[in-house]
């Protein structure tokens, strides 16, 4: 099937891509190790990607920058989804939760994210936690309220009632059917998130917040390398076009594994599949 | 993009210049804000009793002419009769008086100056007399130091120190405010009662200033992408940009680069508190041994015109202060020694060097990198720290012993030694010493250049063995802009004198 | 000429392991202004058939259909997509199974109403909407215009749902079982007014239902489905008084009937039997009363319940007091939208009362909510869902939901759940491939019958049954009722029966009370209402009542 | 309806307090002094401390919060340090670039995202339609810094067509404001429409299976009535939720667009405030932003009131 090829071929180039950051670097010279003569080389054989300011070997700062980026978006995703979710959950479930959580989260969203950033950065200096606290924190209310919406529909069918009925305990509901109704968007959710997170990883570094240097991610190579954008074009093209990529592979994992979830969004594509081949 | 020849035509009146600027001058008091911004524009308008040539001598402005008694103690200053106010006011020797008065309390260098000084008073309203508690060698080049803008008396009166407001930015100059919308943009406009000095030659900030342009206009402008585009697309007539940007703008037909005098002196600096690993002098010297300091420069310095190999804390343009002494220290480059040193100083292979460091200026970040590496050569580890420029002070000073070293740079242009940060870091890095103190008491006792500049050589000598600042080289300063602009070949702060070709 | 011709039309379902037909080869024919009834076996194909002919099952599931469907002489398997789309609404009008899930949760029942208008007819359209509102007995029209559909009641919903098709005045009108939520002096309004369409239009009708009553009042002809297939095809008359498949006759053997009474158990149609060809009714005989009755009675004191706040507020129960014994069967008949399923919500605690307080056993519902431990509740009361379809978790498998108060209320697991989840599917007469089955999958029949079972499965000793076999066949629908029958036999079982069918409840029930406008107006045993109604409704609903045509072998009834 | 609003002016009230005191301690967590930052390194102590008290930070944390809170209740949001001026007034000249930024883009993503989406859906066979529907998973993975550096590169470095920085009011300037505008609000509206259209097209995904759609087809109505009429508008709730965050984020957030533009907005006010610790200025940003994004989600609470008639917004 189609969708099962392009799940597979993208989960297969993510897989590619992640073995490739974690093993690589075992191989490559040091990320550290400055070359003053060697500065700004295009690419070439001894330097596949050419260097940079510092006569830093790109293609090795490219795949150990892989690790700090992929690494980083996977765990604020799995931090924010997972905290979003939960909150999104409950409060959409339980309307004495809900007004205390929202106003909360109102609260919480409405504290410039970048203040919280660079409060969090600066006192506690730029460094991986940091970030992953930083971000966590700005993305989980968005997350939160995007399930809550979903889950205020899904809370109002009939079949809810049916299972309190039926004598399941509100938790379980909550989990049993209200969750799996929300999944889908849940799944879309967790793409955003992780597209998102590499991005915004990519904005902290740009404006000094982010993992400091010489520790490479993909963020703040773009932003070293920036200021040769006309002289040394690849520092800025290859970790754009690296971010670029991933965030698009995921999204493409997402929407398949989206369908391989949701039975009805299944059926749909057979639908569609059907009608296009009829007429 | 050629350097400027003396081909630029007659003066043309008229017109608006704009120029970007880094951030908002945020004050225009020059005393209660020192940042270069608010010198740049604070230039245009206000004015001392001296000012700085091209040479960073000075040279009478506001003063028309001045005595010095046998002793040296006792200067009097007769004032210009016809300098009026942006707003209207005469000068006076009273607006004198308060203006130094409060440059002596509040200003850095006026703080350093004023042991020194008995009292300013009016004599009549054009004269000022001046009185030492004992003779001061540099007192005419510190009137001619930023922080002695002379201010009406009257907006003085019962400042707060956070400075005045942009109502009481009046000074003598050139120029005057017109509008400023913060954040944005600030708009310089003529001030037509300006009246000029006759000399026509001293250049830099000295001598007769005429007023072509109509106005100026500075723009905010932080993202150094977008300075150098709008450059490119003739949004601004003139920035001075990263000394990254400078060999691509060199090669821009659009764009004229043009070297300034001074620089900056590009410094490391060790930490001579106890506590700190560099608190034993064999491991500063360690450190100096380490540092390959023409790779770090051509690492982070953008471009040979930008980068002057000297370890001296004077730009060589500063003639009277720029000295070679212990230039064969700033030379020495022997790693294997360092890494012996290091370990007899007790900082042995595996230990960890703290740099703090920040990111608000690119350099400061690149230094720290490439001392990372040096430093993991000889088998040290480092720990970095950055954080913005406002969080590494505090914590630079909040816990004095709790950092080994900092990246820092310094204006190399400046004429006296109370204002050289090179000389006055004890506050910060416990670096003060009595040897220090009597180097300085003996230049200021100095009665004749040459005095002064063999102790200007000793200053320069003692920084090299004491290694207060461990210098990498000096960075000069380059403007780029668009080729109307003409006249322009002085100071890059100003631009009187300069106008736009049509 | 017919106006609509079916031709051998067969419809397949697309799945992985090849096609699965729902239709088999069906033909039949439709002249214009006559009215085709379509009744057979739950799950037997109608509505896919129906909704084959106006073409909207290709939207919902990957059909492949072959046959001609011939409307005024064009084959509509044919044609594209777009002149497909200018006979829908115009030429074909369509009244949905399920009202409240037809209806778009979010707009006014106005808007809906006149959407299939052009913006300059609007005044008309909604001058035609209040007209039909009204004529299909919603006299508040203008309230109703501005209401939302879940804010109405099933009744009033199906009837929005009438008015909604025949606001383009189709040529055919495929009702599908229009009139199940409706109480019967609705019902008889609705009919009448689908005959006055008939003969004011022309309008032919493609009609599906379960109820013979029904059919033998406005059916020109009928056709009988089973298993995907026509099995028999005639003038009415003929149909109900001589039919030749032995599935009908036993399907009219079924129709419970005035004054018979069931309460020892109901005709059931046995598939052996009736694939041997012989009489292929069976009453099962229920076991004797052997256990004493014991437990405690439910007690509706005063209650009340009001929508909307102060101002535009309904009254929708008003003051009911009433009492069910242990065991005790007690129907509950009314108009549509007076209150029966909010009386029945209150009671099973999913709605509070305004005032009031109900009590069963040691459970007390109060306006402040329920007292006491909700699982022991839950385990002695069970309520059915007037709508089954949004009572159905739609990603949960049939066996899923049905498991889902057993795991819960009895802690079953493992395999024993598991059997007991085939039983009760068997139980209640589905084949036993539904377990695997999406609620999407079923149909209407199959999915009130899942919603039965989950609802016997924790065997609760009181049922509230809000139009538990609306959507049943009659032999369906007897099956479900032996099995509450039996239930009540061999345990304490209170039931309380919400349902239009006078009928049924009359020969089953122990007592039966009826409701108007919020208010319980009569309790009675059955013999007493249907032969001495006291109240003016009561007398209105009986005579309202679609009666069979008395059938040719009587004999049958009492076997 | 008016319920809702007196409840939730009542919130907005409290969340401003909350913010208010949860930013006021907050930015005083921060190390690094205000006075320090101005004076510089050589700078003595006692004058650090002369220049702190001068700008109101001596004296404990509880008696600053509770002099600015009292002065903030009298409408007085103090001084900037650095700028010597009313922060009101600092604030207020910074609203309406960033304003005119978020709700432009804003506003044009969402008819973007909703036009691409319901094409898609009405013809999902049209090459162009699909094509546009699969780029806004592009569109998501751009850096919007990157895309911006490029952008700037193309169309005003080389190209010379599109001023490459700058901002001027739309209503006092119009003429030099809008090609300005052109590339910050194309920048923010390729990503924000990328998310648009996924949040779009999986609400609408969701909604297609309902059996309301039957009806809607059985009345006639062609494919791109019921996909606009019936459809959209039932799945709009979420694109909504996403459109009340993003405009939220966007207010606190488009530094680096701003910065990179030039455009002097509340976000690089924001930050160049922070940089100098001016405390004053970074709560009266701070409780502008709140209040901004407070505005905004009572509009989207209401547009759900208004949109699902079943969520009684409690
Ligand atoms: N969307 C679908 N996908 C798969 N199977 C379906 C679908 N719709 C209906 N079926 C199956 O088709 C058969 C016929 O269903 P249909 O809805 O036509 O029955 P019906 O005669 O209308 O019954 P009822 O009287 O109970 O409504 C059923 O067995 C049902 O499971
Ligand atoms: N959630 C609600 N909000 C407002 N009004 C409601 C709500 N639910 C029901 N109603 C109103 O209450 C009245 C009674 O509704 P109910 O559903 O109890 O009727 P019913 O007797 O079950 O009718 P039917 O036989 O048609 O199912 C109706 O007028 C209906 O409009
Ligand atoms: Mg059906
Ligand atoms: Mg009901």
């Amino acid at each position: 099937m189609r969708r099962n090829r392009t799940l597979v071929l993208a989960t297969g180039a993510l897989g590619l891509i992640v073995l490739i950051v974690l093993v690589l670097p075992v191989f490559l010279p040091s990320v550290s190790a400055t070359d003053p003569v060697h500065r700004l080389l295009p690419p070439s054989a001894a330097h596949l990607l050419g260097t940079d300011s510092y006569g830093r070997d790109v293609a090795s700062r490219l795949v150990s920058g892989g690790r700090a980026s992929l690494g980083l978006s996977a765990l604020i995703t799995v931090c924010a989804a997972a905290t979003g979710l939960v909150i999104g959950l409950v409060s959409g479930f339980f309307r004495a939760a809900d007004a205390v959580l929202m106003r909360v989260m109102d609260a919480w969203m409405s504290f410039p994210a970048i203040i919280l950033a660079m409060a969090l950065a600066i006192s506690l200096g730029a460094s991986l936690w940091t970030e992953l606290i930083a971000l966590t924190v700005i993305f989980t209310p968005f997350t939160a309220r995007v399930i809550r919406s979903r889950v205020l529909a899904v809370a109002s069918r009939a079949y809810i009632g049916a299972a309190r009925v039926s004598g399941m305990g509100r938790w379980k509901t909550l989990l049993v059917h209200v969750f799996p109704n929300v999944l889908p968007l849940a799944l879309v959710q967790v793409v955003v998130l992780a597209a998102a997170a590499m991005l915004v990883d990519g904005a902290m570094s740009f404006l000094g917040l982010g993992i400091a240097p010489p520790t490479p991610t993909w963020g703040n190579m773009i932003a070293e390398g920036r200021s040769y954008l006309v002289t040394a074009p690849w520092l800025v093209v290859v970790p754009g076009v690296t971010i670029m990529l991933c965030v698009f592979l995921l999204n493409l994992v997402g929407s398949a594994l989206r369908q391989a979830v949701d039975p009805r969004a299944r059926t749909l594509h057979e639908l569609q599949r059907l009608r296009t081949r009829t007429t | 993009a050629t350097q400027n020849s003396g081909t630029d035509g007659p003066p043309v009146r008229g017109g608006n210049l704009t120029v970007a600027v880094p951030t908002d001058p945020q004050s225009l008091d020059m005393v209660a804000n020192p940042g270069q911004v608010t010198a740049q524009i604070g230039n245009m308008m206000y004015e001392k009793l001296f000012e700085v040539d091209r040479d960073f001598t000075a040279r009478p402005m506001l003063v028309d002419n001045y005595t010095t008694s046998q002793d040296r103690l006792v200067y009097t200053f007769t004032l210009r009769k016809d300098v009026t106010f942006q707003d209207g006011n005469p000068l006076t020797a009273a607006d004198v008086v308060a203006s130094l008065d409060r440059w002596r309390k509040a200003h850095r260098t006026g703080q350093l100056v004023s042991p020194d000084i008995d009292s300013i008073t009016a004599g009549d309203p054009h004269t000022v007399q001046l009185r030492l508690k004992r003779p001061r060698y540099p007192i005419i080049d510190e009137l001619a130091s930023p922080g002695t803008e002379i201010y009406e008396a009257k907006n003085l009166a019962g400042l707060p120190a956070t400075g005045f407001g942009q109502d009481k930015a009046i000074g003598t100059g050139p120029y005057k405010l017109k509008s400023w919308d913060i954040g944005q943009q600030l708009v310089l406009q003529r001030y037509d009662g300006y009246k000029s000095r006759s000399e026509q030659d001293w250049g830099g900030q000295a001598g007769a200033k005429h007023a072509y342009l109509d106005t100026v206009t500075y723009k905010v402008v932080a993202d150094q992408d977008a300075l150098v585009n709008g450059l490119q697309t003739g949004q601004w007539d003139h920035a001075m940009p990263t000394n990254d940007q400078y060999e691509s703008l060199k090669a821009n037909p659009a764009v004229v680069v043009h070297n300034l005098p001074g620089g900056n002196e590009n410094v490391i600096i060790p930490n001579f508190t106890k506590g700190s690993r560099f608190a034993d002098p064999r491991a500063r010297q360690a450190l100096n041994l380490l540092l390959d300091k023409p790779a770090i420069n051509a690492a982070t310095g953008g471009s040979k015109d930008l980068t002057i190999e000297t370890g001296a804390f004077a730009s060589p343009d500063n003639k009277s202060f720029y000295s070679t002494a212990g230039e064969d220290v700033y030379r020495q480059h022997d790693p294997a020694r360092a890494k012996q040193l290091l370990a007899e100083a007790g900082v042995p292979a595996g230990s960890t060097v703290h740099i703090v460091t920040t990111n608000s200026y690119p350099e400061f970040g690149k230094w720290a990198v490439l001392l990372q590496d040096e430093l993991s050569k000889i088998g040290i580890q480092t720990k970095i720290d950055t954080y913005d420029f406002a969080t590494m002070l505090g914590t630079l000073t909040k816990d004095p012993a709790g950092w080994d070293l900092t990246t820092l740079f310094f204006d190399s242009a400046l004429t006296s030694p109370a204002q050289m940060p090179a000389l006055t870091l004890g506050t910060l890095n416990g670096s003060s010493s009595a040897e220090l103190d009597a180097l300085l008491a003996q230049f200021n006792a100095s009665t004749n250049a040459d005095q002064a500049k063999s102790t200007v050589d000793k200053l320069q000598d003692l920084t090299w063995r004491q290694l207060s600042v461990i210098t990498l080289s000096q960075s000069r300063l380059y403007a780029a802009y668009s080729p109307r602009l003409k006249g322009y070949d002085n100071f890059y702060r100003i631009f009187w004198n300069s106008w736009l070709a049509p | 000429m017919a106006l609509l011709e079916l031709d051998r039309l067969s419809v397949g379902l697309v799945t992985e392991h090849g096609d699965r037909e729902l239709v088999h080869e069906l033909s039949l024919d439709l002249a214009a202004g006559r009215t085709l009834c379509v009744v057979g076996e739950s799950g037997s194909g109608k509505t896919v058939t129906a909704l084959s002919i106006i073409r909207l099952l290709e939207f919902v599931a990957p059909v492949r259909t072959s046959g001609q469907i011939r409307f005024d002489g064009e084959d509509l398997t044919g044609l594209s997509p777009d002149r497909m789309r200018g006979y829908r609404g115009r030429r074909l009008g369509m009244i949905f199974q399920e009202a409240l899930d037809s209806l778009n949760p979010a707009q006014r029942v106005r808007r809906q109403l006149v959407e299939c208008y052009p913006r300059h007819l609007r005044e008309q359209a909604e001058a035609k909407a209040r007209a039909l509102l009204t004529e299909v007995g919603l006299t508040d029209t203008e309230r109703v215009l501005n209401l939302y559909p879940h804010q109405m009641s099933g009744g009033m919903q199906q009837r929005v749902m009438i008015a909604l098709a025949l606001m383009s005045d189709p040529d055919l009108l495929i009702a599908d079982e229009p009139t199940t939520a409706l109480d019967v002096t609705t019902q008889a309004e609705i009919l009448a007014l689908f005959d006055r369409v008939r003969r004011d239009h022309g309008t032919a009708c493609v009609f599906i239902t379960h109820d013979m009553g029904v059919a033998a009042q406005v059916a020109d002809r009928i056709a009988v489905l089973y298993r995907g297939k026509l099995v028999e095809i005639g003038d009415r008359d003929e149909v109900l008084t001589a039919p030749s498949h032995p599935y009908t006759r036993a399907l009219l053997a079924c129709v419970p009937q005035l004054g018979v009474s069931r309460r020892e158990g109901f005709p059931t149609i046995s598939e052996a039997l009736l694939d041997k060809g012989e009489v292929a009714t069976e009453t099962l005989v229920l076991p004797p009363h052997e256990h004493p009755v014991d437990g405690a009675p439910l007690v509706v004191d005063g209650v009340s319940k009001v929508y909307g706040r102060s101002g535009r507020s309904l009254r929708a129960v008003d003051e009911v007091s009433l009492e069910i014994a242990p065991g005790e069967f007690f129907g509950l008949v009314g108009e549509s939208g007076s209150g029966k399923t909010t009386l029945g919500r209150m009671i099973s605690a999913l709605e509070t009362p305004t005032s009031g307080t109900i009590s069963f056993g040691a459970h007390r519902c109060t306006p402040k909510g329920l007292l006491g431990s909700e699982r022991e509740f839950r385990r002695a009361t069970q309520l059915i869902f007037q709508d089954p379809q949004s009572s159905l978790d739609p990603r949960h498998t049939a066996a899923r939901i049905i498991a889902e108060p057993l795991r819960e209320l009895i802690g079953l697991r493992g395999s024993e759940l598991d059997s007991r989840v085939t039983e009760l599917i068997a139980e209640v007469g589905l084949p036993a491939d539904t377990a695997g089955k999406l609620p999407a999958q079923l149909s209407g029949g199959q999915r009130q019958r899942v919603s039965i079972a989950r609802a016997i499965a924790a065997e609760p000793s009181l049922i509230v049954a809000d139009e538990p076999t609306s959507a049943l066949d009659v032999s369906v629908q007897g099956q479900v009722m032996n099995l509450l029958l039996h239930l009540r036999r061999t345990r304490t079982l209170s039931l309380l029966f919400i349902t239009h069918n006078l009928s049924l409840v009359l020969s089953v029930a122990d007592r039966v009370g009826v409701m108007y406008r919020g208010e319980l107006v009569e309790v009675g045993e059955p013999e007493q209402i249907r032969l001495a109604p006291r109240h003016e409704y009561t007398r209105r609903l009986l005579a309202a009542n679609p009666e069979l045509p008395r059938l040719p072998e009587p004999g049958l009834l009492n076997r | 309806m008016t319920r809702l609003l007196l409840r939730r002016l009542r919130d907005l009230l409290v969340i401003l307090v909350v913010v208010g005191t949860m930013m006021f301690f907050v930015i005083r967590l921060i190390p690094g002094d205000p006075a320090l930052a101005i004076l510089g390194p050589t700078a003595r102590p006692a004058d650090v401390a002369a220049l702190r008290s001068a700008m109101g930070l001596d004296g404990s944390l509880w008696e600053q919060y509770l002099s600015w809170a009292g002065h903030v209740l009298h409408g007085d949001f103090g001084s900037s340090i650095t700028y010597h001026q009313p922060v009101l007034g600092v604030v207020l000249e910074h609203i309406p670039p960033t304003l005119t930024l978020a709700v432009l883009s804003s506003v044009i993503s969402f008819l973007l995202s909703v036009a691409v989406t319901s094409w898609y859906a009405v013809s999902p066979r049209n090459p162009l339609a699909r094509a546009l529907d699969r780029l806004s998973a592009l569109g998501m993975a751009i850096p919007d810094f990157w895309i911006s550096l490029v952008l700037v590169l193309v169309f005003s470095v080389t190209l010379r067509w599109l001023p490459s920085s700058g901002y001027h009011s739309l209503f006092t300037d119009p003429v030099q404001a809008l090609p300005a505008l052109v590339l910050p609000l194309v920048v923010l509206v390729i990503g924000q429409t990328a998310l648009f259209v996924l949040t779009l097209r999986e609400s609408m995904l969701g909604e297609l299976p309902l059996a309301y759609l039957r009806t809607a087809r059985a009345k006639g109505l062609s494919e791109s009535r019921v996909m606009l009429r019936h459809v959209l508008p039932n799945a709009l709730m979420p694109l909504i939720t996403q459109l009340g965050s993003n405009f939220a984020m966007l207010v606190g957030g488009i530094v680096i667009i701003e910065s990179i533009f030039v455009i002097p907005g509340l976000g690089h006010l924001l930050m160049g405030a922070v940089s100098t610790r001016d405390f004053p200025l970074i709560q009266g940003v701070t409780l502008f932003v709140a209040l901004l994004f407070v505005l905004v989600n009572l509009l989207v609470d209401l547009s759900y009131a208004v949109i699902d008639p079943k969520v009684r917004v409690s």
